[in-house]
């Protein structure tokens, strides 16, 4: 085993709940906005109940060998060389996932927060703070999400708290009314940001000590997360109009700017930068370390640390000149990024599940077939 | 050995750290603009900023400059007028703290909306500032004038304007969210409120306009302009303004006169609620205005006997007209004059029939002029105040 | 004529270390003899039968050192034993040796009724043993390293001559400090004893508090010049059988010449060394101890130092304070809330001011921000500058406040603060507003109950105003992530640094952030104790049924 | 021209404070692997350094999935 840690099934909830808010709470109700206009909550609960489906899946496939992360599961299931390749095709996914969330808080920083900042030097900080966290192992990880965790929740009800004031229901009026094109529109795009990246969690869950909650623990976790998004998504349109919320880079940080009570407390739009930097902070660790992890047991190496520096290299120079610009990330996003994640993170696994239940099916009867011999 | 590696990154996090502080820059560096005034030159832009000298205001010992600076500049855009504004202004504007942004008549007749974009692009300006006309003269004039009792003119207009339009009714606060949204929707068209310098133009910038008991120069906040799309196209009298808050559910505190025997009745409305629905009746679209409105009786100049129920039955009666005369007045006012949906009908079309919105959308301004409307007003006086009967009874023998 | 070659010291010095050793009043303890054998080959230097080459070897080893006491002395009718005794002067009680030892040896001897018996140099050895020595404690002696051990502890050793066996006789009584109050950790409700030097003393006000059986107090030397008294106390039902033994591992992995402080024993047993955090807990209270050795966890009691170290430290535990479980639960609560508040205050203030003034003016109210920027209008450095000049300023000053003689320490650092604070201020310097920040950090960082963790927290906050200077406070949450994930890399003794929250347990947090009432507090911390996890039943007070106080 | 030194430096210290261990135990698969991927990291960000235009591979993708976009 590379990973010795070991973590409990609450820390797993709240790690999938982290990994579901994370990026996505800046970058998704402006892409809902976009599709869905002011149905986008509807669209974002849709997307929300489809990607049950999602997780259902993972959990099948998780429970077909407990013990075994997906990268091993390949192999056990596909051979060796076929399975390698599918390996290697999802660690991809998740190197680019990777070096977009890096690319993302590289931009978001630079045009918000930090604007003279050279972009490499907060990537490669952000980068370093993740390096030491997945050098640490995934037990430390789990742990300090779980620190955070009340932190981050916390800083949200607050911010929906604060915002209630600014509400104007007719923002969301009328509903209905593209029809179900544009929400249908909406949901297909969100699956993508960020259900479908739950896949990474396949190379987690044999780590979880408490087995049998491992189900539990996952839905609870995709489910809140999903719904603190819809909440945002809702939020931001009413407060903001759907076209203000569409036009916007960072809709939500321009949602933490709305806040104003009183003349006291107003001006905390940081609150958003804070949330939304702990929680992209623990989306990249953990693709970091899916990558790493997955990437030493393809290569069979005993030690997935190793292999960090190296992939610290990597993922920044793909994060600098995979998007020559910001419009090219938002083509991406809005056009290439879904169906990519479906094929990557539906239909590969679906296959492999398919494949290992045949599999477990032949090898029981022809247990059962030499037993009657 | 295992200890290593924290080392290592110790000291690699140590170099990014003393590589350098690209964004910083000291309080002292910094000049903080509270309002920004644009308009129109033949080839570009005038920019004036207001800037804080804040020695003067939170300092302990004053050296007799001026609390607030103006400087302007001429260029192509707006960006480059305020890039070109440093060859002028010894510090690194900052326009996060701005709270005004003052727009010049000419300028907004000719269109507002490219404007808008540099306002909501940087990174460096918030929502929270309120957009305001200059009536009458160009917008760098209006931030040349000293006010007196607030020591930053910018802050005064702010608080003016909040002010104004929850006690006083008839100018409305934007911000720069709610005016863009109303641009961009077909359904809405925006109002700013005008702003205007009364008194001797000269003597603004004069340091000594503020030691004056009564200065000579001053500015003052009134009216209404109407916008069509994002290009001025006139302003609402007083009274159309009112009725515009009334319509918009804008009104948080007013003063109504109703007319009693030989004098006026002053009714404080503290407590206003509208809701418009848009109905298609005939195959034509109908707006139908519902206010209540709740009053205080805030000054009586007339013989009236309040003890008399009937006699405040009577009062409520004219409080009614006399807010439906207002909103008639501004709803028919604008149908005539501008055809301009401020009102946001359209708006209340499309929530409660899409569809048929579609169908009018094109041409909603024609729409809009032709629309038919009805106006029903639930007016009620609670309380007389500290006293009940007048004494100006007693006085007429 | 010499028989034996003295052994040269150097070889002695090896030898010495293993020797286990007995108190005073330490009956009822069991020394793990066997487990101090198998560290290193003990060779011993037995004694001679004859008196007076042991005492020529002894006087050697010694040389002349004048605290070392030899008294020899002759017994018997005919004066044919001769006998010697060893102390030394200063450690061992005199009057005790002179009453109750010199006294029954010289005088008593002689007039005692030994029965059928007649004193001779065959049976003194036994007669002494037996009869005529009115002290508790009394050991065997066969070898030289048992011998130097006992006098140089205080003990009184008897020698024979004719015999290749002494005695030695608990004497031990030296000046002491006494029983006075805590200076490090003060308390408005709660004991007002604190420990002191002597190690006897430490563990008798530990078992004044616990009186159970179950209380175990083992003593081992280590250090192998020093020979200091290291005593585990732990609660035998309760404390984990695991974390003993791993105690008592790293404690023997010591192999050092000195032990002068406890502070040396929690830097040599301590999990993590480069952390600016404690993994191990000391204070001056018996009251803290004892609250700690009964929810589980394990005391090291230094002889010579009047702090106790409490082992595994979690981070929760340097801000809980024992007045905590003595105060109302409610007010309890509260404080400790403040406590953290504080920790964080300490921590952040500094870089969070650079970070707000220097990257996110937007995030400052306009009119404080004017104010805040009139402050700084004319002061030359940037401000991180102003707060290192301003934090190195009140850290020489605070270091000067301790050391100085206590009469003029306090009074001249608050002096010099004021005088530098104020001048500085006025001279144009430094903003007004970094000094309030300085101070309140300074006032924040001695809210901790412990003055350990107060230490870390100055070491990070210049670590966190680097960041803040740098990336604004996209820096300092990236310093608070990679805190927290140091944090939750330690462990203390194989438990996580941050339980109970993180791994989070829901069982244990009556007493963590809150202090539930006591009646609450049903169970031990879970991760620290596995055997005997319930404390108490008590039910919550309830105001007597009306119809019950009728009667 | 520094950066580039820099950034070798870099790779440089961080291959000997990570692979020396290694090739006292004599693990060459783990040597191999970090080499092959440091000296690719190493190079993809000196071509960056150079401002070498290195053409995106999502651009593939873009293409390839432009079927399924709607």
């Amino acid at each position: 085993m590379l990973e010795k840690g070991k973590i409990s099934a609450f820390d797993f909830q709240v790690i999938v709940l982290v990994f579901t808010i994370g990026s996505s709470i800046l970058v998704g109700p402006g892409l809902l906005a976009r599709f869905a206009k002011q149905d986008a909550w509807m669209a974002s609960s849709l997307a929300l109940m489809i990607s049950v489906s999602f997780v259902f899946l993972y959990i099948r496939l998780a429970s077909l060998y407990p013990s075994l992360t997906f990268v091993e599961c390949n192999e056990k299931i596909l051979g060796k060389w076929i399975g390698n390749m599918v390996s290697i095709l999802f660690l991809s996914y998740f190197y680019y996932l990777s070096s977009g969330l890096v690319r993302e808080i590289g931009d978001f920083l630079t045009t918000q927060v930090l604007v003279e900042t050279p972009i490499q030097m907060i990537m490669i900080m952000f980068l370093l703070i993740s390096l030491f966290g997945v050098r640490l192992g995934l037990e430390v990880i789990c742990r300090t999400a779980v620190i955070f965790f009340p932190w981050i929740v916390g800083f949200l009800l607050m911010w929906f708290l604060f915002l209630i004031p600014e509400i104007k229901l007719v923002h969301i009026q009328p509903i209905f009314e593209g029809g179900i094109v544009p929400i249908i529109q909406g949901s297909y795009h969100s699956l993508g940001l960020p259900f479908l990246e739950l896949a990474i969690f396949l190379m987690i869950s044999p780590y979880v000590t408490e087995k049998e909650s491992v189900k539990k623990a996952f839905y609870r976790g995709t489910f809140i997360g999903g719904i603190i998004l819809s909440f945002l998504v809702t939020i931001s349109i009413l407060v903001m109009g759907a076209e203000f919320t569409a036009r916007n880079t960072y809709p939500s940080y321009i949602l933490g700017k709305k806040i104003s009570i009183g003349e006291f407390v107003q001006r905390i739009e940081i609150i958003v930068a804070i949330i939304w930097l702990f929680t992209i902070y623990f989306k990249l660790t953990i693709c970091y370390y899916g990558l790493a992890l997955g990437l030493a047991q393809v290569f069979k190496l005993n030690n997935y640390k190793i292999l960090l520096f190296p992939l610290a290299f990597l993922i920044i120079s793909l994060a600098l000149f995979s998007h020559p610009d910001i419009v090219h990330f938002h083509e991406f996003l809005d056009h290439t990024w879904t169906p990519l994640s479906l094929t990557i993170c539906f239909f590969l696994p679906l296959f492999v599940y398919v494949i290992g239940v045949i599999r477990k099916k032949r090898a029981i009867e022809n247990q059962s077939n030499t037993e009657n011999i | 050995m295992k200890k290593k590696w924290k080392i290592l990154m110790f000291y690699i996090v140590v170099l990014c750290l003393l590589t350098g502080c690209w964004s910083r820059k000291e309080l002292n560096e910094i000049a903080i603009v509270t309002a920004l005034g644009i308009d129109k030159s033949e080839d570009g832009y005038i920019i004036s900023v207001q800037i804080i000298n804040p020695g003067e205001i939170a300092g302990k010992t004053s050296t007799g400059r001026t609390e607030v600076v103006r400087f302007t500049a001429n260029a192509g855009t707006v960006f480059e007028a305020l890039r070109e504004l440093t060859t002028d202004v010894p510090r690194k504007l900052y326009l996060a703290h701005l709270r005004e942004v003052v727009i010049g008549e000419p300028l907004a007749k000719e269109g507002i909306g490219k404007v808008l974009d540099f306002l909501s692009r940087d990174h460096e300006l918030r929502t929270d500032f309120y957009l305001t006309v200059a009536k009458g003269s160009p917008a760098s004039e209006i931030l040349n004038v000293q006010t007196a009792l607030e020591k930053i003119p910018a802050n005064k207009l702010f608080s003016a304007l909040e002010n104004s339009e929850k006690n006083w009714a008839r100018t409305k606060t934007v911000k720069l969210d709610e005016l863009i949204d109303s641009i961009v929707s077909n359904g809405k068209e925006p109002v700013i409120t005008g702003i205007y310098v009364y008194g001797d133009h000269e003597a603004g910038g004069d340091f000594t306009n503020v030691q004056n008991v009564s200065p000579n120069i001053g500015l003052r906040i009134n009216q209404l302009a109407v916008f069509k799309k994002d290009k001025l196209i006139g302003w609402l009298n007083e009274d159309a303004s009112k009725g515009f808050n009334y319509i918009t559910d804008n009104i948080k505190s007013t003063v109504v006169n109703v007319p009693c025997q030989n004098g006026k009745v002053s009714i404080e409305t503290v407590r206003s609620k509208t809701s418009v629905e848009g109905k298609i009746e005939n195959g034509k679209p109908k707006i139908h205005i519902t206010i209540n409105s709740e009053g205080n009786i805030g000054e009586v100049q007339c013989e009236i006997d309040l003890s008399n129920q009937e006699s405040l039955h009577k009062l409520e009666e004219e409080y009614q007209n006399n807010i439906k005369d207002k909103v008639e007045e501004a709803i028919l006012n604008v149908q005539e004059e501008y055809h301009s949906d401020i009102f946001g009908f359209g708006e209340v079309f499309h929530r409660s029939d899409p569809k048929a919105w579609k169908r009018y959308e094109q041409n909603w301004d024609e729409e809009f002029s032709n629309l038919e409307f009805t106006v029903q007003v639930e007016g009620k006086i609670r309380r007389l105040g500290t006293i009940t009967e007048s004494f100006q009874n007693e006085t007429r023998e | 004529m010499k028989s034996r070659k003295p052994i040269p010291l150097l070889k002695l010095r090896k030898r010495k270390h293993s020797q286990p050793g007995q108190s005073k009043k330490d009956q009822n303890l069991n020394i793990n003899q066997n487990e101090d054998t198998d560290q290193e080959q003990a060779v011993p230097i037995h004694l001679h039968r004859e008196l007076k080459k042991n005492i020529e070897y002894i006087k050697q080893m010694v040389g002349n050192s004048s605290d070392i006491v030899i008294r020899e002395f002759d017994l018997g009718q005919t004066g044919e034993i001769k006998i010697a005794i060893f102390y030394t002067d200063g450690l061992a009680d005199k009057s005790f040796v002179n009453d109750f030892i010199l006294e029954s040896l010289m005088v008593n001897i002689r007039t005692a009724n030994l029965g059928s018996d007649v004193l001779s140099k065959k049976n003194i050895y036994e007669i002494i043993k037996s009869h005529s020595l009115p002290a508790g404690e009394i050991n065997e002696l066969v070898d030289f390293n048992k011998v130097f051990y006992h006098i140089l502890s205080g003990d009184t050793v008897v020698l024979m001559d004719g015999f290749l066996k002494g005695l030695s006789i608990g004497s031990r009584g030296w000046a002491d400090r006494g029983v006075q109050e805590p200076s490090s950790q003060t308390v408005v409700r709660g004991p007002k004893d604190g420990f002191s030097e002597t190690l006897r003393t430490n563990t008798a006000l530990i078992r004044r508090r616990i009186k159970d059986p179950n209380l175990r107090i083992e003593t081992k030397q280590i250090g192998k010049k020093t020979q200091t008294d290291v005593s585990i106390i732990y609660l035998k039902d309760v404390a984990d059988e695991k974390l003993v033994q791993e105690v008592k591992a790293r404690l023997k992995k010591i192999n050092i010449d000195a032990i002068l402080e406890s502070g040396y024993i929690e830097e040599l047993i301590q999990d993590e060394t480069y952390s600016p955090f404690p993994t191990v807990y000391n204070t001056e209270r018996p009251d803290s101890v004892a609250g700690g050795i009964l929810e589980g966890r394990i005391a090291i009691v230094v002889d010579g130092t009047p702090f106790v170290l409490l082992v595994p430290a979690l981070f929760v535990h340097f801000f809980q304070s024992s007045e905590d479980y003595y105060q109302r639960a409610d007010i309890a609560t509260l404080i400790r809330f403040l406590r953290y508040f504080a920790f964080f205050l300490a921590l952040i203030t500094p870089s969070a001011y650079i970070a707000v003034t220097t990257f996110h003016q937007e995030m400052i109210p306009t009119p404080l921000l004017i104010s805040l920027s009139s402050q700084r209008e004319g002061v030359p450095f940037p401000a991180l500058v102003e707060a290192l000049m301003m934090e190195v300023t009140f850290e020489i000053l605070r270091e000067a406040g301790v050391r100085m003689p206590r009469a003029i320490g306090s009074s001249i650092s608050i002096v010099g603060a004021l005088v530098i604070g104020q001048a500085a201020v006025e001279a144009g310097i430094i903003s007004a507003s970094m000094v309030i920040i300085v101070s309140l950090t300074a006032i924040s960082s001695f809210v901790s109950p412990t003055f350990n963790m107060g230490i870390s927290v100055r070491i990070l906050r210049f670590i966190f105003m680097f960041l803040a200077a740098t990336f604004g406070l996209f820096g300092i949450i990236l310093g608070l992530i990679m805190m927290v994930l140091h944090l939750n890399s330690l462990r203390s003794f194989g438990i996580p640094y941050l339980a109970p929250n993180a791994p989070f347990i829901l069982k244990d947090q009556k007493d963590n952030f809150l202090r539930l009432p006591h009646w609450s507090l049903h169970s031990r911390p879970a991760l620290i104790n596995q055997q005997e996890t319930v404390k108490e039943n008590t039910a919550s007070p309830k105001p007597p049924q009306p119809d019950e106080a009728n009667q | 021209m520094w950066a580039i030194i820099g950034l070798l430096m870099i790779g440089g210290v961080i291959s000997l404070f990570e692979i020396l261990p290694l090739i006292k135990q004599k693990n060459w698969r783990e040597v191999t692997v970090f080499f092959i991927l440091l000296s690719i990291g190493l190079l993809l960000n000196i071509l960056l350094v150079l401002r070498i235009e290195i053409p995106t591979p999502l651009d593939l993708l873009n293409q390839l999935y432009k079927p399924f976009t709607f």
